[in-house]
């Protein structure tokens, strides 16, 4: 009890819903790969790799077959079956947006035996295993069958999984604080680890996450030597930390994020594609970046809407707003659209820190290029209400937003919600474009990277002419930690695994 | 005496005290000093757009948080927008937002207080309401609200006055209920004066004394209010520089920069502080009666 | 009348002041409070200052405890001495150690002097554990034995109470047990019984005199009633203005006052004779009261609150042109019987007719009419003027209320001011420009301005002193002459109703005990309680107007006023 | 004395109604959508749907509030809509925390405000009063995070002292606790302390001038004893007001506090869940301080009684 190694690491926000399936929310899924294992798990290549289970795919790419590795138990003793993996695939298939497209392509998926499963499709889905070892925005988590069955718009009432961690629920505070616990009969599989594939060795007792809604108070409390790790820095604070000797920053997750401004297609005057490619014009990467991140080193001007260290990006066409701000070109598209004034709604969150800037600079750049814009302020609940409303702008709709994506919840065509263009049923803002819903359907379809890669080209150069959003630019988000901590794996997802804690 | 008026009473009697400065009115050069301070901030901010260097709003990326130069005397925020141009306009809607909350709220106030205080039949309904009014933490209702009608600065100024109404109608209501018990109240009904009159010629003038006092603290806690509003994300469009939002967004850098914090909380300091000290002066010019025993 | 008439010379001086300056916290170039005051008390004497408000009698007393308000009065010259001891040099440690040993003071007002969240006996106690090495239990059985000494009732019960639960008569004597206790040299008395009743004064001034008996105290006496300095004083200093004016035995000043301000201040003291009788010419009364009843209180959700029966079936009538008085002791009623006529409450029974009209039970609206027949002079002049409002303003107000246009109310405003004996340009100031009496005329012009047909006074000279006092009446017996009004006068002082009225009420806990002509009723009272109080007026058996004793019978018919 | 506390306990009930009414129906007309929150970003309106159903939101208002109301009226105070916890539960949790702070705030405040009041009273218009009042309009012209960070600044991270932050139960390790909630006790404490030593002066300077202060020391007491047995007791009531009726103020300088100081209380968890629609949350924790802000009033005017004889119910 003495020599217990406890981590405690400040997270982004705090953990408040525990069913990694009903929810996107970031520090849910982080949860879930706390607690729950995966089948199989991309690497730092974007390759999927076996966690769980190993798999074959039929020649024809209808059957495929996974087979269990030996030694997975869940927390309460009892030993994963084929049975809870199809429960956990049904329930998750029913939320996550590419598990419903695959199981719209299922004709069965069953447990043969206790260490067997066999999916078995109508027509071949190239990207299935790249769905199904995603680790955003809701990666399928292992649950036992009796949790699983429980319906996808309930959330989860018992939180036993496979994974390297139990949760410790009578410490959990929701907004709070959780702590997980090693699961000590946890057989980490062999191989190498990276990102969310290879073997998953906790090396520490406990994990605390906590949250601190001061970023402020948690590098002090870094500094301090009160915490062991900041998920999340401001950019701005970075100096306070250089100075202090006990304390490391550094980037875990290369690939970062990317905020993205989404008009809406339905309203005047977003409904015209010249007015959209105006406000590309007039908006700038390199300027609303620096605003938010101030430092270069934790920005990158990235024209590529899957992201440019991805396997499909590529920066095709993205010129209007890599380029800097080109107030004359939107004036003149304006101009010729015979814009009339008509205000933009602007939502600008003001209580995420992530957010509140992008409403402001862009806010500033519109004007100067002729447009009227009505910034209106409110809290993030707020936005989320009415960014669903379809209703005209008198009746409480909107013409813009910003948000923010992890770039591997963008980087395909499938992931990313934004390329939807299914009009009513797309992602808010709903283009009703059936040029890129062709170009997905041919994403389906094609079956090499290299076919991959030509459409999702095509589909980037479609976005960047008809602006279905505007995609802003990528930002890194460092993290810090005390130098006691070694070991940490690079990756998207902050885990947990594989760390150790030096007692100095 | 009812046991509300008495705790009335004697939160009216609170509220008097609370306000006093030390030496009050005798105090002499205090209150010409805080006017003048006062009379400095108000037309230095009405007055920012025609010496500022620089549109409070022009963001340049590129010059983020810097240091105090000759182009920009106090330096830049996160958005590289001039500080001291945001902190001079800054004044402007700090300064309409405590107005506006202390006037809105002595305004209805003093209605509801008067009503209250004359028609025994109202008295009970509206003091119930007014209790739970008082009640709600205003803080919270101040975010629930603000939430509810977006951050615009006529949300904020109700959502600050809400919870101020009730306190001033509990003032106006007790001064009404211990003043309509002067001898010089019962001279009047002698004298065959109407109610109306009564209540608006002899009544009223009573409550205002106590109202300065009491508005000139709503004033001055409405500036500070919008400042915690702003820190908890519910405060005035952040397009509209203020006091309090310049603080909120400057919380961050606190310990790299300073002056985000230091400058506007000077100027709402010293605004504050002045604001008290005229109260406490006109409520002694006003109440010649309230020559305050300080043996 | 047997006044004292020991012989001091020869008894030791307890206390000597010797041109003595007290003036205004460092300015003293302003007009001092106190100019070069003289005073010497020896062992067993009753010193008594007397002189109008504001004389500097109570700064006197103060300075001689060294409690002068630091922050406004200061000593800027002359000499205090207590038993060779000078107090104006003295410490703060030594003045505390002086203060309820060898000086002691009683405070005018038993009710704010005494600390009202202390039992009262911890209050007498607390001198004790101050001064003395006594503990706790000797203490308290010392206590308990002042307690009795100064005839308190229970003492075991009364040392637990808290002064708001006894009356006043019972905490100015804890008042006096607390300076007493220690036997003090001196005893300083500032007014101690003005806030009584006359019986309750009779006791005090009877303790006091009782006590001084026992130790040999020497007594400082302040007062503005002449009648308590002709009972209790052995020499009288007359203050003006912050000088002692005149100093002598009490029976050569009130025989032979050598000044003409003391001469003054006798001359007002009204008599406790009767006025003539005025013969009334029989007209129909203004005033017809039947059966007036007021119970206050009773009603309540939760818990009953005591109902008090403040006035039993009253009956009374006045005619125009005549004056019925109202005495009585404190909580008698009288107040209430005003304010039920003046409808300002609702009676709980009874009938008030004004004029031939029923009111007692008229609403709001339907009385507003009949307001103009009835009006008020209260007590308090400074409270029953909006201080905010100019004189105009409140002359004005009634008047215009029943329709008279404001330049025509101005007009009678003007002429209203003359018949008070104000400057015309005192319309335009506010009350708190005014002196007590000013105020007080300034109430009574209001009241006259609507010409009513009769006139309620309050207490309306009470907070007067006798000087201004004897000026106000004067206006108001001049009004009613001018204008026949008939005049329901309240007062608690037998000589104010002797001199003013032609019938008489006696009040005693809410009933009407005894009712006639002011002679008769006065002359020959036929209740007990109507005696008693006769019986302790102080000083009646002196004329102070003419500087002799009565002669004969101590209360004869007066003489027209 | 018990009729009267009973009285008063009544009247509370339509206070606390009126609170429910009003704070439903602000809710209720707040725009926001709890399942919105739950199902994250790219949630589907099928899926949404199905989330609002299961949740009771597409009710009809009514039956939403007398559901609600039939709950509390059986104690019970809902289920989160966000985390499933039992609201009681996650109140029961984070009350601690605040309640120790406040408490221990008042304590500082009051053990400081008092004499400091009394001091400044009783040397007015000298430099320690102008000092004393130089303070207290300071304390209260200075948001309350500002002077977290100071305090911060000062002591957590140049002299460390004290942590920077977080919370332990006193139960755990009181000397834990206490250097933890030093901090933020002092933070809120200052506009506190700023209020009462304010009120302290005062009222002290009114009783100072009245007739038995006079009495007293003619009676040759001590200073000491006149100021705090004489003088205090009868200033207490508009003091023990100001402690009651600022404790709204104490309410809204917690949720700031615990923001800056990383405290796990009652008042994030509000704004947490008004920032996330979390309505039984909200609902429970307005009912909540409403309250106890009633029963802090009634207990002070209660306590009247104890310090003031003359008050009787
Ligand atoms: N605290 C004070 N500050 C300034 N002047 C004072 C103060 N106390 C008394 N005085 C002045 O001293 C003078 C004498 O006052 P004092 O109280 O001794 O009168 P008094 O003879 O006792 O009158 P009364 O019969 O009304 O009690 C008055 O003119 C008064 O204005
Ligand atoms: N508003 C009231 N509510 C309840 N009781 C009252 C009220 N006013 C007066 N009383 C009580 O009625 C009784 C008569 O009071 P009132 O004022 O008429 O006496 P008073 O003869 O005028 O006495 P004083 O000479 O002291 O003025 C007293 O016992 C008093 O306590
Ligand atoms: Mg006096
Ligand atoms: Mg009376
Ligand atoms: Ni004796």
């Amino acid at each position: 009890q003495e020599d217990e190694v406890t981590i405690t690491a400040v997270m982004h926000s705090g953990l408040r819903v525990l069913d990694p399936v009903i929810t996107t929310a970031h520090i849910t899924r982080n949860h879930g790969y706390m607690i729950y294992d995966v089948l199989t798990a991309v690497d730092e290549n974007f390759t999927p790799q076996p966690q769980m289970a190993d798999w074959e795919i039929s020649d024809d790419g209808l059957v495929y077959t996974f087979t269990l590795r030996d030694g997975l138990l869940f927390h309460d003793g009892a030993p994963v079956t084929g049975e809870d993996v199809v429960a956990s695939l049904t329930r998750w298939g029913d939320r996550d947006s590419g598990g419903q497209l695959i199981f719209d392509v299922t004709e069965s998926l069953e447990a043969p035996d206790e260490k067997t499963i066999v999916w078995t499709l109508t027509e071949p889905f190239a990207p299935l295993m790249d769905v199904i070892s995603k680790q955003s925005a809701v990666p399928p988590f292992i649950m036992p069958a009796r949790v699983a069955a429980t319906p996808p718009s309930e959330t989860i009432t018992e939180y036993v999984g496979s994974g390297p961690f139990t949760f410790n629920e009578d410490e959990y505070e929701p907004g709070v604080s959780v702590t997980y616990e090693k699961f000590d009969d946890y057989v980490p599989r062999d191989g190498e680890v990276s990102w969310m594939a290879g073997p998953k060795e906790v090396k520490v007792d406990r994990v605390v996450w906590t949250t601190m809604p001061d970023n402020l108070t948690a590098i002090n409390a870094l500094v301090a030597g009160e915490i062991d790790y900041i998920e999340q820095l401001s950019i701005d604070l970075l100096p306070i930390l250089e100075a202090a000797p006990n304390v490391v920053v550094e980037m875990r997750d290369p690939l970062g994020y990317v905020t993205i401004g989404r008009p809406n297609h339905l309203h005047p005057p977003f409904d015209n594609k010249l007015v959209r490619q105006a406000a590309m014009d007039a908006l700038s990467q390199e300027n609303m970046l620096a605003t938010m991140q101030g430092n270069p080193d934790y920005y990158n001007v990235c024209g590529a809407i899957f992201g440019c260290a991805t396997p499909l990006g590529d920066e095709t066409g993205s010129e209007p707003v890599t380029g800097g701000a080109d107030i004359e070109a939107a004036k003149a598209k304006l101009e010729e659209a015979g814009y009339d004034g008509t205000p933009i709604v602007l939502m600008a969150p003001t209580d995420v820190v992530s957010l509140m800037n992008q409403p402001v600079v862009a806010a500033q750049a519109l004007r100067e290029a002729g447009f009227e814009v009505d910034m209106q302020s409110m809290d993030w609940q707020s936005v989320v209400q009415r960014r669903a409303q379809q209703n005209t702008i008198e009746d409480g709709g909107w013409n813009m937003f910003f948000t923010n994506w992890m770039v591997p919840e963008v980087s395909d065509p499938l992931i990313n919600v934004m390329v939807n263009g299914r009009g009513d049923d797309a992602w808010f803002g709903w283009p009703d474009d059936p040029e890129i819903e062709e170009m997905r359907a041919a994403f389906v379809k094609a079956t090499t990277p290299e076919e991959q890669k030509a459409i999702a080209v095509d589909i980037q150069a479609h976005v960047m002419d008809n602006v279905n959003y505007i995609m802003m630019g990528e930002y890194l988000i460092p993290q810090a930690r005390s130098t006691a901590l070694e070991g940490m794996i690079p990756s998207p997802v902050p885990v947990f695994w594989n760390m150790e804690k030096t007692s100095e | 005496m009812t046991d509300t008026t008495r705790s009335t009473q004697s939160a009216f009697a609170a509220l008097t005290r609370l306000i006093s400065l030390p030496g009050g009115a005798r105090l002499g050069g205090g209150p010409i000093i805080a006017a003048l301070i006062l009379l400095v901030i108000v037309v230095a901010s009405l007055a920012a757009p025609l010496y500022v260097p620089y549109d409070p709003l022009e963001m340049k990326a590129l010059s983020r948080l810097q240091g105090p130069s000759e182009a920009h005397p106090l330096g830049t925020d996160p958005f590289g927008r001039d500080i001291f141009s945001r902190v001079m306009t800054g004044g402007q809607v700090s300064l309409l937002i405590g107005v506006g909350a202390a006037v809105v709220s002595v305004a209805l106030g003093l209605i509801i207080g008067l009503v209250a205080g004359f028609f025994r039949m109202a008295d009970a309904i509206i003091m119930r309401i007014m209790d739970s009014l008082m009640a709600i933490p205003a803080i919270l209702l101040a975010i629930a609200l603000v939430a509810l009608n977006g951050p615009s600065l006529g949300s904020v100024i109700i959502a600050i006055t809400i919870p101020e109404v009730p306190r001033v109608v509990r003032l106006v209501r007790s001064v009404v209920l211990s003043a309509r018990e002067e001898p010089y109240v019962e001279a009047a009904i002698a004298l065959g004066s109407p109610m109306p009159k009564i209540l608006f010629q002899h009544l009223m003038p009573n409550t205002f004394a106590p109202l300065i006092v009491q508005g000139t603290y709503i004033c001055a806690s409405a500036i500070l209010i919008e400042a915690l509003l702003s820190f908890l994300g519910a405060g005035v469009s952040t397009e509209i520089p203020t006091w309090g939002n310049i603080m909120a967004e400057g919380r961050l850098y606190f310990q790299i920069k300073p002056g985000l914090i230091f400058w506007p909380g000077l100027l709402l300091s010293l605004c504050i502080l002045s604001i008290n000290l005229l109260g406490d002066a006109a409520r002694d010019v006003l109440d010649p009666r309230m020559k305050k025993r300080e043996g | 009348m047997q006044f004292k008439s020991k012989d001091f010379s020869e008894a030791e001086r307890v206390l000597k002041i010797r041109k003595l300056k007290v003036g205004l916290t460092g300015r003293p170039d302003a007009a001092p409070v106190l100019n070069e005051i003289d005073l010497d008390i020896r062992a067993g004497e009753t010193h008594c200052l007397v002189g109008e408000s504001g004389s500097g009698k109570s700064v006197t007393s103060l300075a001689v405890m060294g409690l002068l308000p630091k922050d406004a009065l200061e000593v800027q010259g002359g000499l205090i001495d207590l038993e060779g001891f000078d107090i104006t040099a003295a410490t703060h440690a030594q003045m505390r150690e002086l203060r309820a040993q060898r000086i002691a003071m009683i405070f005018q007002e038993p009710m704010t002097a005494l600390n009202p969240v202390l039992r009262v006996g911890e209050q007498i106690e607390e001198v004790l554990a101050m001064h003395t090495d006594l503990s706790g239990s000797e203490a308290k059985a010392r206590v308990l034995d002042i307690m009795d000494q100064v005839h308190l009732p229970d003492v075991e019960r009364i040392y637990r109470a808290f002064p708001h639960q006894l009356s006043g008569g019972q905490r100015q004597r804890i008042m006096i047990a607390m300076a007493l206790v220690l036997d003090p040299d001196l005893l300083i008395a500032d007014e101690p019984t003005t806030a009584l009743d006359v019986t309750t004064q009779l006791q005090i001034l009877k303790l006091i005199a009782e006590m001084q008996e026992r130790h040999g105290t020497a007594v400082l006496f302040i007062t503005h009633d002449m009648g308590v300095v002709a009972e209790i004083a052995d020499t009288v200093s007359v203050m003006q203005k912050g000088r002692i004016v005149e100093r002598a035995p009490i029976r050569q000043l009130l025989t032979d006052p050598k000044e003409a301000y003391t001469r003054k201040l006798l001359t007002a003291v009204p008599s406790l004779g009767p006025r003539m009788r005025r013969d009334g010419d029989g007209a129909k009364p203004v005033l017809e009261v039947a059966g007036l009843d007021m119970t206050y209180g009773g009603t309540g959700i939760f818990r009953k609150s005591k109902a008090v029966h403040a006035v039993q079936d009253a009956h009374f009538s006045i005619a125009p042109g005549r004056t019925l008085g109202i005495v009585g002791e404190s909580g008698s009623g009288k107040s209430t019987v005003a304010r039920c006529i003046m409808r300002l409450i609702d009676p709980t029974g009874g009938e008030i007719t004004v004029s031939g009209k029923e009111i007692s039970t008229l609403g709001r609206r339907a009385l507003q009419p009949h307001r103009k027949s009835l009006q008020i002079v209260f007590q308090d002049p400074y409270r029953s003027l909006n201080p905010r409002w100019t004189v105009a303003r409140s002359l004005c107000e009634g008047p215009i209320n029943f329709g008279v246009s404001k330049a025509e109310a101005m007009k009678t405003a003007a002429e209203l001011m003359e018949l008070v004996e104000l400057p015309r340009d005192a319309l335009d100031r506010y009350p708190h420009q005014f002196s007590g009496g000013q105020r007080q005329r300034i109430a009574i012009a209001r009241a006259v301005a609507m010409k009513p047909d009769l006139l309620v006074a309050d207490e309306a000279v009470s907070a007067l002193d006798v000087s201004v006092q004897a000026q106000v009446l004067d206006l108001l017996a001049d009004v009613q002459k001018r204008f026949g009004v008939a005049l329901l006068f309240i007062t608690h002082d037998l000589r104010v109703a002797a001199q003013i009225c032609d019938e008489v009420l006696v009040m005693q806990k809410g009933k009407v005990v005894e009712a006639g002509p002011a002679d008769e009723v006065l002359l020959h009272p036929g209740h007990d309680y109507t005696r008693s109080l006769i019986e302790a007026a102080p000083g009646r058996e002196w004329d102070f107007a003419n500087f002799r004793a009565l002669t004969g019978a101590p209360l004869t018919q007066g003489a027209t006023p | 004395m018990l009729g009267y506390i009973l009285k008063r306990v009544l009247a509370t009930i339509p206070v606390m109604a009126i609170v429910a009414i009003f704070v439903f129906l602000l809710l209720r007309l707040t725009p926001g959508d709890p399942a919105a929150i739950l199902a994250g970003d790219a949630a589907t309106p099928d899926q949404l749907e199905r989330i609002r159903d299961r949740l009771g939101l597409n009710d009809p208002l009514y039956i939403q509030f007398f559901t609600w109301v039939g709950q509390l009226l059986q104690g019970d105070l809902g289920t989160s809509l966000i985390s499933n916890t039992s609201v009681s539960s996650m109140i029961g949790n984070r009350i601690g925390p605040t309640i120790n702070i406040a408490l221990m705030t008042i304590l500082i405040s009051v053990a400081l405000a008092v004499p400091m009041g009394v001091i400044a009273a009783w040397r007015h218009r000298t430099w320690v009063d102008f000092l004393v009042m130089s303070f207290s309009v300071l304390g209260f012209s200075v948001p309350v995070f500002v002077i977290g960070y100071i305090l911060i600044q000062i002591f957590a991270i140049e002299l460390r002292w004290v942590p920077v932050q977080g919370y332990v139960s006193p139960g755990e390790d009181f000397g834990d606790f206490f250097v933890r909630a030093i901090m933020p006790s002092l933070t809120l404490a200052t506009i506190y302390i700023a209020l009462i030593a304010r009120m302290t002066r005062a009222s002290m300077l009114e009783v100072l001038g009245e007739d038995y202060i006079r009495t007293a020391r003619a009676k040759g007491v001590r200073e000491n004893v006149v100021l705090f047995r004489h003088a205090l007791r009868n200033a207490a009531v508009p003091i023990l007001t100001i402690i009651g009726t600022g404790f709204a103020l104490l309410i809204s300088g917690v949720v700031v506090t615990e923001s800056v100081f990383n405290i796990p209380g009652i008042g994030r968890l509000t704004v947490d869940a008004i920032l996330a629609r979390d309505y039984p949350v909200i609902q429970a924790m307005i009912l909540l301080t409403a309250g106890i802000y009633v029963v802090v009033n009634l207990l002070v005017d209660i306590s009247y009684s104890f310090f003031d004889p003359r008050i009787r119910y």
